[in-house]
């Protein structure tokens, strides 16, 4: 591995967790798209910043597309609180609208300038590698390695100190302002917090793997867990594995890693829905299956207990019996009679079945509980 | 949960979250820490160089100078438009392993740009444009600053940065440079040929019909340079839009000069075009669309669109065939 | 028994997640009964009426509704919702939402007309909301958006009424003209099942009572199911009793 | 009125404020049900959730045919937003994470294909991933027909089948147990809306579509509470800055049609939430003022009464600052409405007394406890 290639696994890695673990708050919040309408509110604040300095390289036009990022959360939860339209309406008017002002900006006053996101936010992971941080003639690592490191560390400082505040605010708002802990505060610094690692992400790794890595790992996550802090761990590593994962993947392919970050990210996420322990489409298929043959064990064994020592016993224990009485199919009554017999509830005795003590306890445990 | 694991819960969270935090700081120290530094490989003599270049066209420059001595890598291929490329994972290791990178400056490359500026430390980076004198080119109109990067549209322009290509190489491989000079000097012939060609086919359209029309401004160093008016609908930021108005003018001005022929670019959508086809016609003046230009990107390897100058012939014969 | 029941549940299991919310339920409601289903939170009585209404697919088991599947029985059958499931925020009115529950009886594409239109107002005059027809839902109180969930179920003018608690978050009043009304659905023939919460009402409201606790604990008369022992037995030994010799949960 | 005129006998103008008062209409009446059913952000995740469609269509065509093109972005967009409604049903994650999912991992394909298309020697992608997407001032006459065609389709089916959408989006439980095929109409809904979505991109551009979808249903919203009335004034809204985003855009140069279409729909929004009657902002902080002042004035009231006690005549002026010691500093606004009321009266400059039926007010209000 060369070394540009371990600089890129490594912001790729912070990359994830810094976006994981506010995104874990936006996931549950329903503000996941938050992510996706500050990649395109950006514009205006770049051209207006540009405007301000007329310097493309300025280190003045990211600062402007951190501040849009911020207005954008908050003129989104502005329209929220008039209670008049819900938050998936308030992101998608705001940030169509604050695009537009910034396009109208250009073609009027700055139509023969390359000027757009691009030309602002690197926005590209195979580059940041090249892009060193050089301090008094020392190369100290690339810029990207330590601009995430700074955000996944305050990401990490206000969750760490404000986790009881989010995670109340989060889950019973009510409750929290009840208890003086003001989730409005809470709220708008989770929000300042995702707009800062939104744009400080985008500059290194592009938009749209910021908005994966912000949503698909913590939703894989709450998928495959109760409990916030154990959900925001796992987001987190889901989000890293889903960033080396990719990276190789796209190594293998050659092609855009970003993109095969977020493709990683989705077969994360992919991964959690089927297979995921407990909510997983295969084990709700298997339990529904499991079940439907314990279920038909324990009706054979209340049947067989229902007729024990009664007249009608042998005619009721036998095998035939059982798909009219029970109106299984021939291939069913012997699966699920194979089936107990494993489980050894039933014995064969000639042609007709009987309880066994277990089969017995069973039935007796079914039918009283 | 009960307060105790609550309290044990957010304590094991801490713990964890300090240490991931501790982890880029350790990854940013290894490895790193090496001082600038701007000197030549010296095996560069005994092998080729390996040069990686951004657009198609400083590609080309680059493969006609350096001939032999050098392994080109195109960053963008045929038909990418630099606005609009995405790197792959082989990029990174083509440029990590480069040594030296030609690109074309100008901010066309965006952000990619000023990478490259700053990449110093481990590959030696040249954009071509730094050949052409500042004043030779376009400002905004209102951010000085800010040049258009289309400079290659001007032949004369861009035999500076052939210059420029040649230079780099020369200083990189001081044993070769003789080789480069010989080789620029013949391409530089070539492109004082292709120059000549260029005006002696505007000669065949008629002044008063020396338009370009086309969708984005990329055309205003060959208006210049070889007397054309250009307008364009769209800025040259790529986010730019036109405006009901600019399509009217634009019609009006084509319906009253008469201007026979209006031209789509390879890798912009031809519906503004068409737009203003049918906004002309609707003006009772019928206008055709004159074929397809190169703006951003050269054109398929092995058709003659697919070098430079191949690629400037092509335009200016479709522009004469669409006006004269 | 020789009428066929109303509703005849068979062997019903019904899982979410790892945990089964139905386990092997067995229930015969005959027909012009006023039904409680009664349980603990958890117990799974929604779930039950969801299950009979094909709105959830169990793991095993049978429903039958008059004798025939629910499939193609459908117009028999009435659904009370409860309130919370909708957007009462919703950009419609009263008359509109009760009319509602004419769109089965009218089948794809067709619209409502007069007629469906004057049946919506006869039911909104049986619960007492007639002033009320052209109100925005999202101005009503809880015992009125009540009503109105109400007056669509009688709009369907079916057999079988399955409601999930109707009386949860409603005034006293409406709690008396809901009880009014189930008790008139009863005496025209009609078979209603309700998922009800409050122990202290079943013997007074309904005839007929299902205790469930994931599994069907006791279904038959009020007065024969509705023991101590069997309480005890559905909500685990959380049953006190008061000073009347009557029985409530206690938390 | 040379505007109005240019409306009908310029080819641009009429052009583009036709189209973008089909695509006004269309998205607006789908819209609002988008925005009842929290779909708002639809159009968004559908643009991003094309690009491997396009991608695909142009590696398996070899061309970049706008309508080879249109049909892979309508396919993945529609696979997307089947997914979507999938993981929606199975699990507990909720739209917005699965919306957000599948329009950044589509994209993320996308760009990988991209990148391998980039790899091949191949002119032809040129501007590949940007090459549908229109913008509103080159709208053709053919697009006029097309979207009047598919949107006439869309809307034909959302009256055929308006009974059954209505109840899909207000209580869709409800409508299973009637037996419509709920499922179904769910998919029908958002397939129609998908298609609008992907022609509008064709022929708009992402961002205007986008807006399109939620602006005019938010604003309806605030006008009305039934959804017929709702879904027309979408229509009507979306039509409305669609023609005058249009006409905006004719009158100055560089000045872009479809971001300041976006504007013009803006601007009905804010309008809307402002000054709709009941619902809007302004209305509420009438209200709240009223309410405010009626309970000032209640307190200035039974202070003014109590003060007049300490002093055995009733008609004893006090001055306002008095009043205000114990009532508040908001204390002006309820003298006033008092005044108002004849309750009280205004005694030389700052004093305030109360009146005979002031007295006698406050002595109701007390109960007559005093």
């Amino acid at each position: 591995m060369t070394a540009p290639q371990l600089e890129i696994q490594a912001i790729a890695a912070l990359v994830a967790a810094a976006c994981a673990l506010p995104g874990v708050f936006l996931v549950l919040r329903r503000m996941a798209l938050i992510s996706d309408a500050i990649s395109h509110a950006l514009l205006p604040g770049i051209v207006l910043a540009f405007f301000l300095v007329e310097d493309l390289t300025s280190p003045l036009l990211v600062v402007g597309a951190a501040s849009t990022g911020l207005v954008t959360v908050l003129l989104v939860e502005l329209l929220k609180r008039t209670e008049l339209v819900r938050e998936d309406a308030a992101i998608g008017l705001v940030f169509p609208v604050l695009f537009s002002i910034g396009v109208i900006l250009i073609t009027r006053f700055a139509g023969d300038v390359h000027l757009d996101v691009d030309a602002v936010l690197l926005g590209e992971l195979a580059f940041a590698p090249f892009d060193r941080f050089v301090v008094a003639g020392y190369d100290v690592g690339p810029s990207a390695l330590w601009l995430m490191s700074g955000i996944l560390a305050l990401n990490v400082t206000f969750i760490v100190l404000l986790y009881k505040e989010l995670k109340l605010a989060t889950f019973d708002a009510a409750l929290a302002t009840a208890l003086g802990l003001s989730p409005a505060l809470v709220h708008y610094g989770l929000m300042a917090l995702v707009s800062v690692t939104a744009v400080g992400a985008f500059d290194a790794v592009g938009s749209i793997l910021v908005v994966a890595l912000m949503i698909a790992p913590p939703a894989a996550a709450y998928l495959l867990t109760d409990r916030l802090p154990v959900m925001l761990g796992l987001a987190t590593l889901l989000g890293v594995g889903s960033a080396l994962g990719g990276y190789w993947l796209a190594h293998w392919l050659d092609a855009s890693i970003a993109g095969s970050m977020a493709g990683a990210a989705g077969i994360a996420f992919a991964l959690a829905f089927l297979l995921a322990p407990e909510r997983g489409l295969v084990s709700l298929a298997r339990r529904r299956l499991r079940q439907r043959w314990e279920f038909a064990q324990g009706a054979l064994a209340i049947h067989l207990m229902q007729h024990e020592g009664s007249p009608e016993a042998a005619e009721e224990s036998r095998i035939e019996h059982l798909n009219r009485h029970l109106r299984w199919d021939p291939d069913f009554a012997a699966r699920v009679v194979r089936g107990a017999q494993r489980r050894g509830l039933v014995a064969r005795v000639d042609g007709s079945l009987a309880l066994t003590d277990r089969g017995r306890a069973v039935a007796r445990e079914l039918v009283v509980r | 949960m009960t307060r105790g694991t609550q309290v044990a819960d957010s304590h094991k969270l801490r713990s964890a979250l300090a240490a991931l935090a501790a982890v880029p700081a350790a990854l940013a120290l290894a490895g790193c820490g090496q001082q600038v530094v701007g000197e030549i490989d010296p095996s560069i003599g005994e092998r080729r160089i390996r040069v990686v270049a951004t657009t198609g066209m400083v590609s080309d420059a680059v493969e006609h100078v350096g001939g032999d001595r050098v392994d080109v890598q195109g960053l963008m291929g045929p038909g990418v438009d630099p606005h609009l490329y995405k790197a792959s994972e082989g990029d990174v290791i083509r440029l990590a392993e480069a040594d030296v990178v030609f690109y074309n400056g100008l901010h066309l490359e965006a952000k990619l740009a000023d990478v490259f500026e700053r990449m110093g430390g481990r590959v030696r980076t040249a954009a071509v444009t730094d050949g052409i004198p500042r004043s030779r080119l376009i400002a905004s109109a209102a951010f000085g600053a800010a040049y258009d990067p289309h400079v290659w549209f001007d032949v004369r322009l861009w035999m500076g940065g052939v210059r420029e290509v040649r230079d780099t190489l020369a200083e990189l491989d001081p044993a070769s440079a003789g080789a480069y000079r010989r080789n620029a000097r013949a391409y530089l012939a070539e492109l004082a040929q292709l120059d000549r060609y260029v005006r002696d086919r505007v000669a065949e359209v008629p002044p008063g019909r020396r338009v370009i029309i086309t969708a984005h401004d990329a055309f205003n160093y060959f208006g210049r340079a070889y007397g054309f008016e250009v307008r364009g609908l769209q800025g040259i930021s790529t986010v730019s839009e036109a405006g009901t108005r600019d399509v009217r003018e634009l019609a009006d001005f084509v319906a009253a000069r008469r201007i026979p022929a209006l031209f789509v670019e390879s890798s912009v959508s031809p519906r503004t075009i068409e737009a203003v086809r049918e906004a002309v016609r609707a003006r009772g003046f019928d206008v055709s669309i004159g074929g397809s230009l190169f703006s951003d990107a050269l054109g398929d390897p092995d058709t003659p669109a697919g070098e430079y100058a191949g690629m400037v012939r092509h335009n200016v014969d479709t522009i004469v065939a669409g006006l004269g | 028994m020789s009428e066929t029941p109303a509703i005849e549940v068979s062997d019903l299991t019904v899982a979410y997640g790892a945990t089964p919310v139905l386990w092997d339920v067995d229930l015969t409601v005959p027909p012009g009964v006023l039904m409680a289903i009664v349980g603990p939170n958890g117990a799974g009585k929604t779930t039950l009426i969801k299950a009979i209404l094909g709105l959830i697919r169990p793991a095993a088991g049978r429903v039958l509704v008059q004798g025939r599947p629910y499939d193609v029985q459908r117009r028999l059958v009435a659904y009370v919702p409860q309130r919370r499931t909708v957007d009462w925020d919703f950009p419609t009115s009263v008359l509109d939402v009760v009319t509602m529950g004419r769109y089965g009886a009218l089948g794809w594409i067709r619209r409502p007309g007069r007629r469906d239109r004057r049946l919506a107002l006869e039911a909104l005059e049986q619960v007492g909301m007639t002033e009320l027809a052209h109100r925005q839902i999202s101005q009503l109180s809880g015992g009125q958006q009540q009503r109105v969930f109400l007056a669509r179920a009688l709009v369907q003018d079916a057999s079988v009424y399955l409601m999930d608690e109707p009386f949860a978050g409603v005034d006293a009043t409406t709690e008396r003209a809901i009880v009014h009304l189930l008790r008139r659905l009863r005496e025209t023939g009609r078979t209603v099942v309700v998922v009800h919460h409050d122990l202290q009402t079943v013997e007074e409201y309904f005839d007929w009572a299902t205790l469930l606790n994931v599994r069907r604990i006791a279904s038959g008369p009020v007065d024969e199911v509705f023991t101590e022992q069997n309480l005890r037995l559905t909500y685990g030994g959380r049953v006190a009793f008061l000073a009347e010799g009557r029985s409530a949960v206690v938390p | 009125m040379s505007i109005v005129r240019d409306l009908f006998t310029d080819h641009t103008l009429r052009t583009v404020a036709l189209g973008a008062a089909t695509l006004g209409i269309v998205a607006g009446a789908l819209g609002s049900f988008a925005v009842l059913r929290r779909q708002s952000l639809l159009g968004d995740a559908t643009s991003h959730a094309a690009l491997p469609g396009i991608a695909l269509a142009f590696l398996v065509s070899g061309s970049k045919a706008p309508l080879t093109l249109v049909l892979g972005a309508a396919v993945a967009g529609w696979i997307g937003t089947l997914l979507v409604m999938a993981v929606v049903r199975t699990t507990r994650v909720k739209y917005d994470s699965a919306l957000g999912i599948v329009l950044s991992v589509f994209f993320g394909v996308g760009l990988v294909l991209l990148t391998i298309i980039q790899k091949r020697a191949d002119a032809a992608q040129a501007g590949l991933d940007r090459f549908l997407f229109g913008q509103a001032a080159s709208l053709l006459e053919r697009d006029l027909i097309t979207m009047a065609a598919l949107g006439g389709i869309a809307l034909a089916a959302t009256v055929l089948l308006w009974k059954e959408f209505k109840l899909l989006t207000f209580d869709p439980d409800f409508g299973a147990s009637l037996g419509f095929a709920v499922r179904r109409l769910d998919v029908l809904l958002t397939a129609l809306l998908v298609i609008a979505i992907v022609v509008g991109l064709q022929t708009v551009g992402v961002v205007l579509m986008s807006a399109m979808v939620v602006a005019p249903g938010a604003a309806a919203r605030q006008w009305t509470d039934r959804l017929g009335v709702m879904v027309v004034l979408a229509a009507a809204f979306g039509a409305l800055a669609g023609v005058s985003g249009a006409l905006v855009s004719s009158e100055a140069s560089r000045m872009p049609t479809g971001p300041t279409i976006v504007l013009a729909a803006g601007v009905v929004v804010i309008v809307s939430l402002f000054l709709a009657p009941r619902r809007g902002l302004v209305w509420r902080w009438l209200a709240d003022y009223r309410n405010r002042r009626r309970l000032g004035a209640g307190v200035a009231l039974v202070d003014l009464y109590r003060l007049a006690e300490q002093h055995d005549t009733l008609r004893h002026a006090h001055e306002e600052a008095a009043i205000a010691a114990t009532a508040g500093a908001r204390v002006r606004h309820g003298l006033e409405e008092l005044a108002e009321r004849g309750w009280a009266e205004r005694v030389d400059g700052d004093a305030w007394a109360l009146t005979p039926a002031g007295r006698a007010e406050a002595e109701r209000r007390l109960g007559g406890t005093g």
